[in-house]
């Protein structure tokens, strides 16, 4: 998995955030590419979209998270790369 | 094993979804398939859309068949579900289970559905003639698929 | 309640069964079908013959429909069953049963082939490349359909 | 039910026994029809068919009946026209 080329660049290389179903369409968009800033957790990322997108204040409550399609918690610590994404209350069936 | 993870912007063949699971299927299968009618009491639902990760929808999906693989002694297992905008009345999912004993495709397929709308990020979009709502067990509303 | 109760000598539709079932299925529709495969561990089965005392299974059957509506908050039931040849992997039953509610359509599903194998008067008949059996839970044989 | 007519000739309707699966095939019929004598029940109507029909006695312990379509114990009194079944264990599904 370690790739030599790519990690001299990791502080250059941004994490992409999805959003799907409410807070697509309340933020009025589906994905957020963003660079991280020094030691990143899915907490403080969400802190950081959220003063863009204050919308999403109120779904805080029910959002869940992923990182790289894995379900994690909010003090899942983020790399360079990775992909988050905002999981509102599913409701597939 | 037979296994069929699938989520399709088409409708659900029904027909596919039993032929994946039935090569084993000395004893029994036990099907789900979930649709709306008119979904809530008072407004009447014009259509469905669903929106869904799909990469983790399906990573979702193939973790429950492999604890189903692991817990119970089912052979085969099929889960698809649609997305994009459903009309009412026509399946948006189905999970299919089959194994020798019908005790263990009831129980397999009960765990793979209630599982599946828990944990797989796929959302349901009610349209009515006035306005249109994601459902979701917010404190304003609850699901309305049971 | 849509109802539909049914033996058949030809091949059993599972679309038709769950047409019957689907216009109330507002939170889902829970299917079992049962076929026999190569049945035993040693002996390969040729091919299936139902026997069926057809009046008395036609009431028994609604007998099994008319407590499920009574018992659980299932609308529409339909339970189907093959008699004469049944060649090997086609679907010899079907039970059907639609419910707003998952649980409840799954516990009566359930229940209707559970009680269906206990009550309903149909036998089936093993054909093997060198002979021919009765299933039957008498004590030199068990059902090899689980 | 009651038929006036019908009722005067009561002792010669027979009552029609149906063999099923394994019970039809060693006795090599489907069905038997039988005049009732008197005070019968399902089981001396059974014994009475399986003096002619020996090989029934070896199905007798697993064998169930059934009067007019539904499930009756051996003690059930019949009457003329009645429709008796002979049920080997079920198998169906």
């Amino acid at each position: 998995m370690s790739d030599p080329i790519r990690s001299t660049n990791n502080q250059a290389k941004p994490v992409i955030v999805q959003l799907f179903a409410k807070a697509a369409e309340i933020t009025g968009t589906r994905q957020i590419t963003l660079q991280l800033s020094g030691e990143e957790t899915v907490g403080t990322l969400f802190r950081k979209i959220a003063i863009n997108h204050p919308e999403l204040s109120e779904l805080k409550a029910s959002l869940r998270f992923a990182v790289n399609h894995e379900f994690s918690d909010d003090t899942r610590r983020l790399h360079p790369g990775d992909e988050i994404a905002l999981i509102p209350p599913v409701s597939g069936g | 094993m037979g296994r069929l993870i699938k989520i399709t912007d088409g409708p659900i063949s029904i027909d596919e979804g039993l032929r994946q699971v039935a090569y084993h299927s000395n004893g029994g299968i036990v099907t789900f398939t979930g649709s709306t009618r008119s979904s809530t009491k008072d407004k009447k639902v014009k259509y469905l859309f669903y929106d869904a990760y799909v990469p983790m929808a399906r990573s979702e999906m193939a973790k429950i068949a492999d604890f189903i693989a692991e817990t119970f002694e089912v052979r085969d297992i099929a889960m698809v579900h649609r997305i994009g905008k459903v009309p009412i009345g026509e399946t948006s999912v189905l999970v299919a289970t089959a194994a020798p004993h019908r005790a263990e495709a009831f129980k397999a397929c009960r765990y793979a559905i209630d599982t599946l709308k828990n944990t797989v990020p796929i959302w349901k979009k009610e349209f009515f003639e006035d306005g249109e709502v994601w459902v979701g067990n917010t404190p304003s509303e609850k699901p309305k698929h049971a």
